[in-house]
């Protein structure tokens, strides 16, 4: 089983910290708070029937997609799975699209036709969560490669979880991006699991930055539990993409709170496991941090929090009051050309 | 006998196979420490272990393609494919690889593979995860395809299948894993290729398979309330495609109407209803009617995706037009 | 009008589609330096430059899914598949991308995709590499499925393709790139999903596509020896897939044979013939009559594959059977 | 490009070379001879019209399936691609079933329907060539779990070309093969092309063996032009996977003479090149080293090379005397159980 090393990770991460300013230290945590209240209440409204499908929680790993897409300029695109409430939020889709997508109504940010797992807004460069693993990386690899043919800036940035790494598509797209310097920043969720299926099982290395040497791809493996970490690692290889045109991969190391999806037995992983991986909440351990170096009192943190309970509760209310699509819309955006 | 489930049904059924013959193996994702994201394997995993429980990396073409190798080299795999929407991952493994080798190489050697694996909409799971593309899988020679519309088919025509020389793909229906039916405790096999009458009546018949055959008995009910009897034939089996049962009983009804869960272009119903054309056209009074999905991409929205599907009453409504 | 082949159609198309439209570019196996393994990109990469006729490694998954995302991103990519058996390998980007994705997000994007890929058997390259898999494209909705049947059609259909907003699957026949025909020099596009009346009779109907369209031509000049008319309906596109005008000549005719290369069960002819029976019943004076691939594997030995194709005496036949 | 960096290597293998009696020495010589005018003969009878679909030769490459199959034991299981000539001839099946099967008659290897790209001889354990590139490298991974789960020894040889490691089924077969400890020797020919792509313009990298460091697999590259150096290089190989039932990854590199298949324009390589490597030819090389070394003349190599010639003739008499396969074949051999 892999183990945590990062005891020093957040006394390093001081530098960049040092950096910031503090509009941007609460905008983040204002951001990973609120997409955990949403999937809170989402899995809430899941049980009450609201929500239909599947329900992946992000709970565990909202420091990697709000330290990740912290620092991305607009032309920067976004891709990730199915897991993808966190990373919608973090690309700036509000919290009442989201949630009324996942309720399957009109107002939904896929007008309700994709569901918890294909959220997207293409206006905000957020490309979509995929729901068959691997698909989306070869789409991110031909979108990079559409900035380069046209001269335009951008990096693509390819979310992806461990699980992903073993199939056809993770090799095809990867020897792909180096062959033809496409600027992707590959970035590998390794949150231990795949379904019930730990890295060891599955994977020929413990390592995913590992894979990447197959490819002679420069590569790195950051602590994803510390924001500011995960932050940093984005803005350094985000800018070495951008020097050389060429792909970069990045092992975010996390982990999964929740089971799988909902409904998930847990029957392959100790519940001790769990725990001691919840010690390193990035969200408990943020607020930690930001408290303790006096950037913000405990009181200013809960109002923000007070502010997203405010957020959550409007956009479920949007989300419970916006319609279904009317009949008609079965046929709709199907063909653009009718 | 005694009611059970089709999960149970076909969980029996490996079950049994795997204590009857140490050559059958289960391989595929979280088929193991999981116990099958279906729960079908649950349990097995403790009772065989690791080596015959085959827990895989995400990585369909392999997961097909070593079955495909171990059945060459002369085990019994059942590889299961999660969902049928990840079976296109595994395409050239199935239609170029086990429909195919052993013809190609002159009858060297069987492939006795059993892909198992899930497709069916309704559930909510969007326009890639929804599929029922039967019939793209039965048009390739050389392969066989099951799909068992009651828990007493399922367990027998799966140990059909596992005993089979034959490459076989064996697809469920997830919205039919709590459907119940009687079924025999100990061990029974059903024949491949050879379908089935699962309601009698002299009206109209209904060709179906798998999930349409559980709507259209609630359809027949509707309708013998009506005094409208159906005669239901099901198919059980894609390829080889028997249309025997159907014709007979076409010559006595005259009229036909054929259910199927998946697209209607290009589907099961196209082909069935081309034969029943070409077989008993001189007993048909009307056109043959398809009840199938409409054709687009299923939605998430529930009222959307439901009203692309094939529904009871769609049925009801194919049977009175062609009375 | 000059004569010319259905290779330069089909290139010229595509050149001309590159010199009007900057956003159109062609990747694929060999498309490249090496001209194209069919020749039909010849010159393209002295011309274009490797930016635009992109080689790619052997990979079709990233290939489709590639070119999907650059479609997304507004640019025009033919991307080519050197043969329809390798489209299994990209089955996936094909079926669940380029098809649905759109729809799958709300229509936030289109998919202007063109994957041109070559099916079609008798050159003796074995089983894995001689099929003429074609319906099972045709049976997914949000695909648009073209394959022409003369080089006039090639050019005018493939310049519709490269030109439409939606992902089409351009199927292209390899025993056909020889076939010659009028095809005029400058630029003008075919109507995507209307068929065509190729040939005209009043005695039977055939309904036939692709290569289909050649075989049938050459029945047609058979027949008409003997008295016999034949009309020939081109579909030219599997999907949208219209028979109006196979309806129309039906109500004249009131026999038809539906011929396709490709494998019968589940085929093309399956479906043309359950519509004709849906929307021409009462004008049908016979079963209609499908001429296919006799349903095997297709062995290499040259005898052997020659049984299977189906032959212009097998339409002969057919059309003198219906009769 | 890739250059030659083998200078030393014939000297080296020398040491291999006196382990060997001469007899095998011999065996060998005659083997390579044989592929090669086999596939001369082919050419020939191709032009003719008497061969049909696609021939792929491997002249230039003889020494990769003769040296690396001389030393496999008959429980030891080969797979290779549809340049599968060499490869068939390597594993023991006589001349005239293969040119049988070329020709496409009922005496062929696979009764016909095979044709050259699909030989086999599943009573040699050689499982056949393989025309979808790659997919046969899970069928190899399969066979070998087979064996592993049966306790059969042997391991499974796995020949696919350079093209081939870049897709999907590469990277699935050769993760599988490390989670699953697969006794399996992976050996990539890496002979500079697929079809008319080099190496450089189709892998991020230019060493397929570096692929194998990704699954941190253990691996090594060999010069396929001496079949000495790939005789030792397999016996190394083959006894690692025999002491640890895990797998091992071979480069061998090699070129080839002709074109990809007939009728390739050759566009994408100038001749000064293939001249070059001409000069490496693998069966004029150990010519010259056995006479050179004196462990046979020229006069009893010449003679051995006309007994392959009466080989090719009375190859050619089988096949073209041998009958079509009946009609009701067409039927025959695709299901077991009809
Ligand atoms: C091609 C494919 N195979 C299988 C599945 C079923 N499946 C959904 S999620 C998942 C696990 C993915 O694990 P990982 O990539 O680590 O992502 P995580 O769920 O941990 O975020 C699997 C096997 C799928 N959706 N697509
Ligand atoms: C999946 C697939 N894609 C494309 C092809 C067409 N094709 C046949 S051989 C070949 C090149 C293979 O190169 P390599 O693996 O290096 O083998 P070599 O021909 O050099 O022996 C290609 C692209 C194929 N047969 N299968
Ligand atoms: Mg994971
Ligand atoms: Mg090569």
């Amino acid at each position: 089983m892999f183990t945590l090393a990062w005891g020093i990770a957040m006394a390093e991460a001081d530098v960049a910290l040092k950096a910031l300013d503090e509009k941007e230290m609460l905008r983040l945590y204002h951001e990973m708070i609120l997409i955990r209240r949403l999937e809170e209440e989402a899995a809430h409204l899941y049980q009450q029937g609201k929500i239909g499908g599947f329900l992946h929680l992000y709970i565990g790993q909202e420091a990697v997609a709000s330290g990740l897409l912290s620092v991305r300029r607009p032309e920067d695109r976004v891709f990730t799975a199915y897991r993808d409430h966190g990373v919608a939020i973090a690309s700036g889709i509000e919290a009442k699209f989201v949630m009324a997508e996942l309720m399957g109504k009109a107002t939904g940010a896929s007008k309700g036709k994709g569901g918890s797992m294909h959220l997207a807004d293409v206006d905000l460069n957020f490309w979509g969560g995929y729901a068959i693993v691997g698909s989306h990386m070869p789409l991110a690899a031909g979108m990079a490669m559409a900035d380069k043919y046209r001269g335009d800036p951008g990096v693509t940035i390819c979310m992806f979880g461990d699980g992903a790494t073993n199939i056809g598509y993770f090799h095809e797209s990867l020897n792909l991006s180096m062959v033809w310097d496409l600027p992707v920043l590959w970035v590998c969720e390794n949150n231990q699991y795949g379904m019930g299926t730990s890295v060891e099982r599955a994977s020929a290395v413990e390592e995913m930055r590992q894979k990447a040497e197959g490819y002679e791809m420069p590569n790195s493996r950051v602590n994803g539990m510390n924001v500011l970490e995960v932050r940093r690692a984005a803005e350094e290889t985000l800018s070495y993409i951008r020097e050389n045109g060429t792909p970069y991969f990045l092992e975010v190391v996390t982990y999964r709170f929740q089971g799988h999806s909902m409904g998930d037995p847990e029957r392959y992983r100790e519940s001790d496991e769990v725990d001691q991986w919840r010690e390193d909440d990035p969200i408990g351990m943020f607020r930690t941090h930001l408290v303790d170096t006096g950037v913000f009192s405990a009181e200013e943190l809960s109002k923000e929090e007070e502010l997203v309970d405010r957020e959550i509760e409007q956009a479920v209310e949007f989300a419970e009051s916006s319609p279904n699509p009317p009949p008609e819309a079965l046929f709709e955006d199907i063909h653009a050309e009718e | 006998m005694a009611e059970i489930t089709m999960r149970e049904a076909i969980s029996q059924a490996l079950w049994e196979e795997m204590e009857r013959d140490e050559r059958v193996f289960v391989m595929g994702e979280e088929v193991g420490l999981w116990g099958g994201t279906y729960a079908v394997t649950r349990g097995f995993y403790d009772h065989f272990g690791a080596e015959r429980v085959r827990d895989t990396p995400i990585a369909e073409g392999v997961i097909v393609g070593a079955a495909n190798g171990a059945a060459m080299a002369g085990l019994r795999p059942v590889a299961e494919l999660m969902t049928i929407n990840f079976a296109f991952l595994a395409m050239d493994q199935i239609v170029n690889g086990s429909a195919k080798l052993r013809a190609m190489f002159g009858g060297q050697f069987t492939i006795p593979i059993v892909i198992r694996t899930v497709g069916g909409g309704g559930r909510q799971l969007g326009a890639t995860h929804s599929q029922t593309p039967d019939a793209v899988f039965a048009h390739f020679p050389g392969l066989t395809v099951i799909a068992p519309g009651t828990p007493y088919d399922a367990k027998g025509l799966l140990k059909a299948a596992i005993r089979s020389e034959d490459p076989v793909m064996f697809i469920e229906n997830a919205t039919m894993y709590q459907t119940k039916g009687e079924v025999p405790e100990g061990d029974y096999v059903e024949p491949i290729g050879v379908s089935k009458v699962q309601r009698k009546g002299s009206d109209v018949t209904i060709v179906t398979y798998s999930k349409g055959l559980q709507l259209s008995l609630q359809a027949a009910d509707q309708l013998a309330a009506d005094g409208v009897e159906v005669q239901i034939i099901d198919l059980r089996c894609l390829r080889p495609l028997d249309l025997g049962p159907a014709i007979e009983s076409l010559k006595r009804t005259n009229r036909a109407v054929i259910v199927e869960e998946g697209w209607r272009s290009y589907g099961v119903g196209a082909e069935v209803a081309s034969r029943l054309y070409e077989q008993a056209f001189d007993y048909l009074d009307a056109p043959v009617k398809r009840v199938a999905q409409v054709e687009v991409p299923l939605p998430y929205n529930r009222e959307l995706e439901q009203m692309a599907l094939p529904q009871v009453g769609d049925i009801v409504r194919a049977v009175q037009e062609v009375l």
